[in-house]
Parts: C-alpha cells; structure tokens; sequence
C-alpha cells in the first residue's frame, strides 16, 4: 500500500502518525513537504496534527491554501481516501474538502486527555472496524459547527463518522468534551472517502499508549 | 493606504469566548454590560493608489483567507 | 561627576540605572584603559549583572557534586548531558522565567519554555519532554487566579504548538510568592553521544552565521530586570516583556536539527538573556578567541537600531553559530527553506577582542577576558540562621474523630489535589512516546525507537526549606530521586533552578549556602551529580523575600519498559506495604499547614544511608517483577498516598487495625518511605529479603473494591474521595 | 449604548501572528501587502445615559481585564 503523509511547517504529529502507519500497515509512507505540488499514485494521504503556521490567524487556514493542498484535492475527487487528524481535519474542512467549522473548544481551553467515540457510520473505508473506541484528543479548536441544515444533510447522507460518547456508548453532555454540535467528533465528505477527525488514533497505536483502539482505522483501510 | 479590516462571529454563532468575558467584567463589578462579542481586528499596509482597488483586493484576502465565511462576518476599511 | 570619588566623564546615574555599581565601574575603566561607550557599558551591565554573571553565586555552586560515570557535560554548557546507553544521551535543564512570568503571566511562561528549549537543542538533540515547577501565592489572593491561568495556557502554548509533550512538574500555592511568582521550565532532549554541539567558537576567520528570527526592541534589559528586585511601581515601569514565537521556533528546531546532521557547525549558541551580547561573548570566551560582528547585517524587525538596542534585546527564537565556510551555501538553503533569517554577520578573530561594527564605524572593543574573566564574583556575608526545632506531636494533641474528615480537607486542598486541570491543558501525548502520564510519580518517555525510557520529576519543599535549609535542600534532592525510584528508573542526575530572594541580606545568603550544602550532601550520598541548572535571586517585593525554593528535576533510565511502575493499585486482595520506618514526624507536613494552619514543629531529617538502602531495596523488588504499583510517601503522608493510589487504580484498601490510630500516623511525613503493592504469595519472600537487608518492611493493609478503611468506624468511599480530589485547583 | 474596543499590539511587540498572515498573503498573490497587525476586537452592551461615563468605565476595563498594557495598547468608542 503506498501512504503519503503532508507535512506542513508547524506540523508536529507527522513523525507519530508514519510510525503508526509503519507499524499496522506494514510500510512507510512518503513524506510530503507542503510545497511539492504533486501526489501520484497514494491509496491513502494522511494530513497530520499540530500547529500547521503555529494556528495562526485561524487553525488549518494558512495551511490550506499550500501548494500541496491542490494535489490532496484532486486526489480526493478521484476517490483517493484522504485523512484529516485533528490539525488535519481543520485543514480539510478550511479547504473545503469537509464541511462545517471547528471553532474554540467550549471551555475556551486546550483539551488533552483520553475520549471515548462512537463509529456513527461504520460502513466507509475508514470505519469499518471500529464500534466504540478510545483514544486521545489533544486540541483548542474542536468544537464542530454545521448549520442545522447542513446538520440534517450530513445525517441524511450518514457523514457523520464519528461522536464523542461514555463508556456505554450513550451520546450525552458530559461525554462532550469541546462543545461540537451532537457531539461530532468525525465526519466524512459526501463520497466517504475524506475523513476528519478530533481524536488521535496516532496515540493509541500501540501497547505503551495503554490503548490500541487507534489501530481500527488503520486496519480498516486496510480492509 | 492603511487597510482595517474588522472579523466578527455571525449573529447566530454562540461567542463563548465573550461569555467569559461579559462574566469576568461582572464579577469586577462593571454590572451595566450586556452582550460582549470578541472578533478579530486586522491592519495592514498596502501599496497603490486606488482605493477601490484596494477594498476590492482586501475584499478577496478576507474571503479567500482572513475570514471563515461560514462562521464570520467580514467589515473592509481604507484610509489613505 | 557629583561623587568626589568620580572623576570620571560618565553620568553616575547612568551608571547605577545599568545596574552597576561604583567598584564595578571602575573595574570596566581600569580593564578598558578608558571609559566605556553607552554600547559597551550596556554590554558590560547585562554581562555582570547576577543573572549572567553569577556574581553572588558561583563560589558556592562550585560545591556541587557535578561528576560521576555517565555524566558526558555538567554544568558550563547550554545544559547537561549523561550516558543513557547505546550511545544515547540525554540533555537536560531547568531554568526560570520568574519576573516577566508575573507581569505576563501568558507571555512570560510561554517565552520561558522556548527559552530552555532553545538550550536543549543547541546541543543537538531534539526535545522530547517539557516540565515545570510553578509557585504561586495563596490561592484566594486576588491575582492568583489570573497568574496560574495565564501561565498554564503559556506553558502549554508554547509547548503544545512546538509539539513536545509537557509530561510533567509541580505546583505549590504559598503567600511567600504573593508579590513575586515563580515559574521554572525544564526541558529535557535525546541525542546521540557523538553528535553534541557546543559553544566554543574556533577558526580564525570563520563566518559568525545569525540564525532565527528577526532582532526587535523586545526586552532591552530583561536580563537587568530579572536581577531586580521588585517595588509598588514595577507594574508601573511597564518593561517590555518578550512575544513567543513558537512556530518560528518550531522552524528554528527543525532547521538546526536538519544542519546538524551535517558536519558544518563549528559552534553554536542560543540567544537568551542578553541576546547577542551574551551569546557571542559565550562563544567567544570557551574558544579563546575574538569576534568581529557587524551590525548591519542584523536582520531587523524595528527601524532605525542602535548598536545598543542590537546588543540588548532579548527577542526570541534565534541563535548564533560559527560555520565551517565550505557549508555555508548549505547550510543557507536549509534555513531558506524553512523560513528563517540566514545572515553571515561576523568572523572569528584573533584579537580575543569583541569588535562590533556599525555602518562602518567601530561601536565597542572590548577584550573578552575582561567580560568574563574579571567579572565581579561576591562571596556575600551570610547568617545562618537556627533552624526551627523539631517538635514530637502526640495523639491526642489532635481530635481522632476527624481524621477522615481531615483527609478529605486535606485531598481538596489545592497543594494535594489533582493537577488534571493544568495537565489536561497540555499536550503531553504528542510524540507518541509518553508511557506514564502526569499524575503519577515521575513522567516517562520512552527513547523514540527502543525499548528503554526516561523518567523525569521535578520537585521542592519550600516550607521546609524555609525552616531548615540544609535538610531542605537535601529534600529537594531526594524526592525527585525517590519518585524516580517509585517509577522503576535508575536516578542517574539533576538539575535545578535556584530561586532565592536578595543575596545581599545575609540571612537569605545564608539559606543559598545552606540548601546547597544540603542538596550537595544529598547528591554525593545518592550518586546522584549536578549536570546543570540556574540561579535566580532578587525575588522580593516591598523588601519581602520568596521562601528559599531550589527546584530540583531529576532524570533516570529504566532499561526495560516492562518494569515501569505507576502509582495506580491494580488488584483486589493484592497487599500494599511500607517499605522505610515511620516516624511519625508531623513538623512543618501538610496537616500541619493545611488543617492547624501554621508552620510549626520543624523539618524532618533525612538519613540518607536508609534513603538510598530503601531506594536500592525498592529497585530491586521492581526489577525481580515483584512489585504491581508503588509510590513515594511525600506531602500529606500515608493516608495521602494511599488515597492517591487508590483513585488513581479506582480500588480501596483496607487498612490493618494493628496500626497506631493518630494523625502522626497517618498524616506523618518522615521521608525515606514507599508504599508498594505486592501480591500476596510474595509477602513472606520480600519480608524476609528486607530483613536481611535491615530495612524496615511492613504490611499497611490490603486491597479492596472501593473503600478505604481504617477500622469500622473511619470509612470513606474512594468514589466520594475522588469527587473531592478533583475539584481543587479549577476552583481557585 | 454600543462600546467598540480595539486591542492592539504596541508597535515595538512582536506581533508573530502579522508576520505569518502577511506571507500567506504574499504566496496567494497580494504582492502589495506590508506589515500586518492582528489585533483584538470587543463589542459590548454598555447600559447608561452618559457616553463620557461609559468611555470612562470601558478604559477602565482595559486596564483592568481585557488589554494587558505591557504589551498591548487600547482604544475606546462609544456609539449610541
Ligand atoms: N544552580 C546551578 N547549579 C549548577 N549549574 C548551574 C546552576 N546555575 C547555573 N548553572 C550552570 O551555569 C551555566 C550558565 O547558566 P545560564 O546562564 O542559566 O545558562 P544560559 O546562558 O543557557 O541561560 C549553565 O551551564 C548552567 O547549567
Ligand atoms: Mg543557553
């Protein structure tokens, strides 16, 4: 499987996410810098976590606007699975890949700790090995936000990967960790083939993480 | 020509951020606010000589970058 | 001149707002042959002030065990480095952002963590853990609130955005640090033992490379104002705090890690306190040569610098380095890439002379001996005041009824509750190599690629060392030592950041003599050395001085990941027992501040022969795998570790009845003790290896689903503790 | 009455977030910007008849919360 992953200046969960990708599916992916312009030939391109251009101005919006985001897009109309983790996921959705906001969490505090998520969809390629899940979260900007139409059409169209829940799996306020919208922790692009997500599965990829929920996604890619 | 450009959550999107403000001015004792809102504010320089130009291309900047128009509202002002 | 004395040309009161004195200036002159420019006498006044200088000092850190068989680099460099086997190293330093962390509390900590970062991975390596040791004033002081907030989200901006996990520290609340706060940041870094870079320039001709950011008018004598004391209208004074950059200095690591790979860096220093002043002084001095810098071709922010604002700011994220000119193309392209500021601004000489060059006109010749060489170095008067005496409490000198109550005031209260609220603000997974969390007894962080990990805390006891210095110091030490013990690590060396208050009161000189005595005892016993650290004075307000606060942080090798301990009980009918004799000290323990509300009875002492036989003992249950969790006895006592652990593994424990039923039992702070649960097949086993060893060992209790009981009468549900321990600090 | 408040940053403080800002826009093509300033905005309800009185409680919050003078410089507006 060839994996590309894009880094961008500020960028600091390249490293974990190529070690987790190494380590479940087998290969090394491609680093790519955010001023190439080019990706051939990926069956999966990871936009990883961090403080692409230090979260400034707003978090993703100077990233997606790269050189590089170009060829993400182009691949990701051709159907090339695309995944956004946290960082990442503000950038697919600044570039319009994704849809929504992610504003400042709801505690207008950065967030650092373990959440348990609920697979909403667990039919796409990303998805379809994961039922309940830990895994950290680790961010100031993650708070969803859809207008209650484009809400309704994310549901109707079952976009909606991935919510914030307690350990039975009930979806309330407390589970809540950032104040999203339903709890929205992940979401897919209409085709299913772009997924953002808040939570780390990067950190919950191996034995010492004390979690290895993390590697559904992974494998499930695989699939 | 010296442009301001303001940056402002919509009406309709919840300022959480202004809520902890508004309480913190109450607990200091300022009880006569109501509704505080944080945005952005922006300046920058930029070179030429129109200003129509000028509110045309800070125009396209917000739109294109400084703004998240799903969220934000954008306000363009031009001194020379 | 007013002063018959001076006959000098130099305004006096130019002289003494430079923060030098009479005797200092004459030395400039005498050195000189003449009489200093403004340029020259700023330089003079960042290099001799304490901050730099160590003027008041440096004599008694001379006493400190700094040697031992890993120890690659003590104290002179950027930070220290020992051997962690395979060729690695790590390198590590504490140092404090104290002054501008009070008037900023945001800025002042976040520029604080990228300042030592930038020590860290000047010598090659690449951070993998951030930590701190924070002191704020009484939790209900009107500013306390705002400090701890503003310097929490500093710490973690800075360190979240760089992308190095904050893995850990420690946070008191004292009125002590009412008017002057304290904010310590520690990062420790992973290298290879042949790669470290240091800061001694060489090469006659060589290019002086500027690296970084562009040079504003941020912080002109920061490093004057660190040395200050402060007075009512400081705040007034309003003294330019330094903005972070942690995205620049992202780039800056990135690049200096990518050209270190290379063989192309000759030296190469960060720009700290005093900016270019110090760090080219620095790199001038350990190679024994000179420095011609123009100042020109400083990359600016700000129009129209003088030389002397050159010199003096203290804008962040940049570095100094000497190149080898064949690279220099290379080495260009690399900082091109990222970003960053590239500049030629200077060659080595061999004048030994520091020559600056502004618009084609000399603006400072200064011999480098001169600088440093002859800086003023002050052997203080002290006192040595008697240490407050040792007071034995008896049972019934406390209500038995309240112990559970007690204890609950206690686990709420916001010196013993759960950090999580600060924590959480951190990131301290990223890097995927964080094996133990914050909350338990030290950080660790695997070494990226292997099967081995660091395990890192900070500590210090304020109340005790205010009360007795020397056994003060010495507990500074041994707690970090003994949390590393807890984790499984092999303690191997320290840093630390000296925060005190006016050195020239004798009786504060005496409490900097007396700490280091303590904690130089502690280190030689323990094997156990200096590698490196920071001294910061002058924390007064209104003539109030901090209690003596040497913050210490400590790191240690566990060889084998699998033998990592944490605090958290782990299984129902396991035995959780004493290992160290209780003696029941209450003097001075967190019952004693928390519940009777005063500081009375005396700092315990430590012997630290059984210290380091309990350690060793303790070490070599865990590495026979006979241990499930363990924990040091520290602040609050037993009842305290036990609720801790038992919150922490969410199981209770159920105390044996044979136990003296008094707060000196239970909320005693004798040192030297862990807590350990073993299963309890192996009880017989490990009670008779402690007895042939002639340490003391006994059975506390054991463990149960969810309660901790003392006898029937004194229960409390671990759930409801928890509730208790959890809302402390977000409700300051 | 409405209070407009702007924060910025003095003018010799690094402003990291301008510099960053300036260059994205530079690379999206607006060659002519220079020396970007990001700032802060506040909106906020302010009860009360007196604009000098509301100017004067709105300095005060500035001093006392919302700017922090170290750094950071502020301007007040009232508009009825
Ligand atoms: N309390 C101390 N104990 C041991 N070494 C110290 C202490 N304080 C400072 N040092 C050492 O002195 C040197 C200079 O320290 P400092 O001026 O803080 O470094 P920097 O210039 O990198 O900020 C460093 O090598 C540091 O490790
Ligand atoms: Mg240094």
């Amino acid at each position: 499987m060839k994996t590309h992953v894009v880094v961008f200046p500020g960028s600091n969960c390249d490293r974990d996410v190529a070690v987790a990708i190494e380590k479940i599916i087998g290969s090394l992916p491609k680093m790519v810098w955010h001023k190439d312009t080019s990706i051939d030939q990926s069956d999966l391109i990871v936009v990883p976590g961090g403080f692409s251009y230090g979260d400034y101005l707003r978090c993703g919006a100077m990233a997606s606007t790269s050189p590089i985001m170009k060829s993400v897009i182009e691949n990701a109309i051709k159907g090339v699975p695309v995944l956004g983790i946290c960082n990442g996921f503000q950038i697919l959705i600044e570039s319009g890949l994704l849809q929504g906001a992610l504003m400042r969490n709801s505690s207008l505090s950065f967030i650092c700790r373990d959440v348990i998520i609920k697979t909403t969809n667990s039919k796409s390629i990303f998805t379809n090995k994961s039922k309940i899940s830990k895994m950290p979260i680790a961010h100031n900007e993650g708070n969803f936000f859809a207008s209650d139409d484009q809400i309704k059409k994310m549901e109707d169209n079952e976009q909606i990967a991935f919510q914030y829940c307690n350990e039975n799996g009930d979806i309330n306020d407390e589970s809540n960790p950032n104040g999203s919208i339903k709890n929205i922790a992940g979401i897919l692009n209409q085709n299913k083939n772009v997924l953002g997500m808040m939570p780390h599965p990067e950190r919950a990829a191996e034995n010492i993480h004390g979690c290895e929920d993390g590697k559904t996604i992974f494998e499930s890619i695989l699939n | 020509m010296l442009a301001k450009i303001h940056i402002t959550l919509k009406k309709d999107v919840l300022d959480p951020q202004g809520s902890v403000i508004a309480n913190s001015l109450k607990s200091l004792g300022f009880d006569n606010v109501r509704d505080v809102r944080q945005g952005k504010f922006i300046e920058l320089e930029i070179e030429g000589k129109d200003r129509d130009t000028a509110t045309k291309q800070c125009n396209e900047m917000c739109e294109k970058l400084l703004a998240n128009l799903v969220i934000e509202d954008y306000s363009v002002e031009i001194e020379s | 001149m007013t002063s018959s004395k001076w006959q000098f040309q130099t305004d006096q009161t130019l002289v003494e707002s430079h923060g030098l004195k009479f005797d200092e200036f004459e030395k400039i002159v005498e050195g000189l042959g003449r009489e200093p420019n403004l340029t020259e006498l700023g330089i003079f006044s960042a290099m001799w002030n304490e901050h730099c200088s160590y003027k008041s000092s440096k004599f008694w850190l001379k006493k400190l065990p700094t040697s031992g068989d890993r120890v690659v680099q003590g104290p002179g460099e950027n930070a220290g480095v020992i051997d962690i086997d395979d060729g690695d190293v790590a390198v590590f330093k504490m140092e404090s952002h104290n002054h501008p962390s009070f008037l900023e509390p945001y800025q002042g900590a976040a520029t604080g963590v990228g300042g030592i970062l930038r020590d860290v991975f000047t010598m090659g390596a690449r951070p993998v853990a951030n930590l701190n040791a924070l002191r704020f004033g009484e939790p209900n002081h009107p500013k306390t609130k705002h400090l701890l907030s503003g310097v929490v989200s500093g710490i973690g901006g800075y360190g979240n955005c760089i992308g190095v996990p904050t893995v850990g520290g420690e946070v008191n609340f004292h009125p002590s640090y009412n008017g002057n706060i304290l904010v310590n940041a520690m990062t420790v870094g992973i290298a290879k033992r042949d790669k470290i870079f240091y800061s001694a320039a060489a090469g006659i001709g060589n290019p002086v490379v500027y690296v970084g950011s562009k040079t504003g008018r941020d912080g002109i004598h920061g490093a004057t104002m660190a040395s200050a004391e402060f007075d009512e209208d400081s705040e007034e004074k309003k003294p330019t705090v330094q903005v972070g950059d942690p995205f620049t200095e992202k780039l800056l690591l990135e690049a200096c890690l990518e050209l270190m790979k290379e063989e192309a860096i000759i030296a190469i220093q960060d720009m700290g306190a005093a900016g270019l002043t110090s760090s080219s002084i620095e790199m001038a001095s350990k190679g024994n040569v000179g420095l011609e810098i123009n100042l020109s071709k400083v990359p600016m922010r700000a129009q129209n610098m003088s030389a002397y604002e050159l010199m003096l700011s203290e804008s962040q994220e940049r570095m100094l380095m000497v190149l080898d000119p064949s690279k220099e193309t290379m080495a260009r392209e690399i900082f091109q890439k990222w970003d960053l500021e590239f500049e030629v601004i200077g060659r080595v000489t061999d004048t030994k002379k520091l020559i600056l060059i502004m618009n084609g006109k000399e603006e400072a010749s200064i011999p480098i001996n001169i600088l440093v060489e002859d800086a003023p170095e002050y052997q203080r008067d002290y006192i040595i005041e008697e240490p407050s005496p040792i007071k034995e409490y008896l049972p019934e000198d406390f209500d038995q009824s309240e112990i559970i109550p007690d204890l609950l005031t206690m686990i709420a209260h916001p010196d013993l509750c759960s950090r999580k609220w600060i924590w959480e603000q951190y990131d301290h997974m990223v890097m995927a190599d964080t094996v133990v969390r914050p909350g338990s007894d030290a950080a660790v962080v695997r070494v990226h690629g292997s099967n081995k990990g660091l395990a890192i805390s900070t500590d210090c006891s304020p109340v005790y060392c205010k009360h007795n210095p020397y056994e003060g110091g010495k507990h500074a030490v041994v707690e970090t030592w003994r949390n590393l013990v807890a984790s499984g690590a092999l303690p191997i060396a320290i840093t630390d950041c000296m925060n005190f208050g006016n050195p020239e009161k004798p009786e504060i000189m005496g409490q900097f003599v007396e700490c280091i005595r303590g904690m130089g005892d502690a280190c030689s016993k323990l094997n156990y050395p200096v590698v490196s650290g920071n001294v910061s004075l002058y924390n007064e307000t209104n003539g109030e001085g901090i209690y003596p606060t040497p913050a210490i942080g400590g790191v240690g090798l566990i060889k084998d990941l699998s033998n990592v301990k944490t605090i958290s009980l782990k299984g129902e009918g396991n035995y959780l027992c004493i290992v160290g004799k209780s003696n029941n000290h209450l003097g001075n323990s967190k019952y004693m501040t928390i519940i009777q509300k005063k500081e009375d009875g005396g700092t315990p002492a430590i012997n630290l022969d059984e210290e380091l036989a309990n350690g060793h003992f303790v070490l070599e249950l865990i590495n026979k795998q006979l241990v499930m969790s363990s924990h040091d006895v520290g602040e609050g006592g037993i009842l305290i570790a036990v609720a801790e652990m038992c919150i922490a593994g969410n199981l209770g424990l159920n105390i044996d009845e044979d136990k003296e039923f008094s707060h000196r039992y239970f909320f005693g702070e004798n040192q030297s003790r862990y807590l350990i649960e073993i299963k309890q097949e192996n009880f017989e086993q490990i009670k008779q290896l402690a007895k042939s060893k002639n340490i003391s060992f006994e059975k506390l209790g054991e463990v149960n689903q969810e309660n901790i009981r003392i006898n029937k009468s004194n229960i409390i549900k671990v759930s409801e503790l928890k509730h208790y321990y959890e809302r402390g600090i977000s409700e300051i």
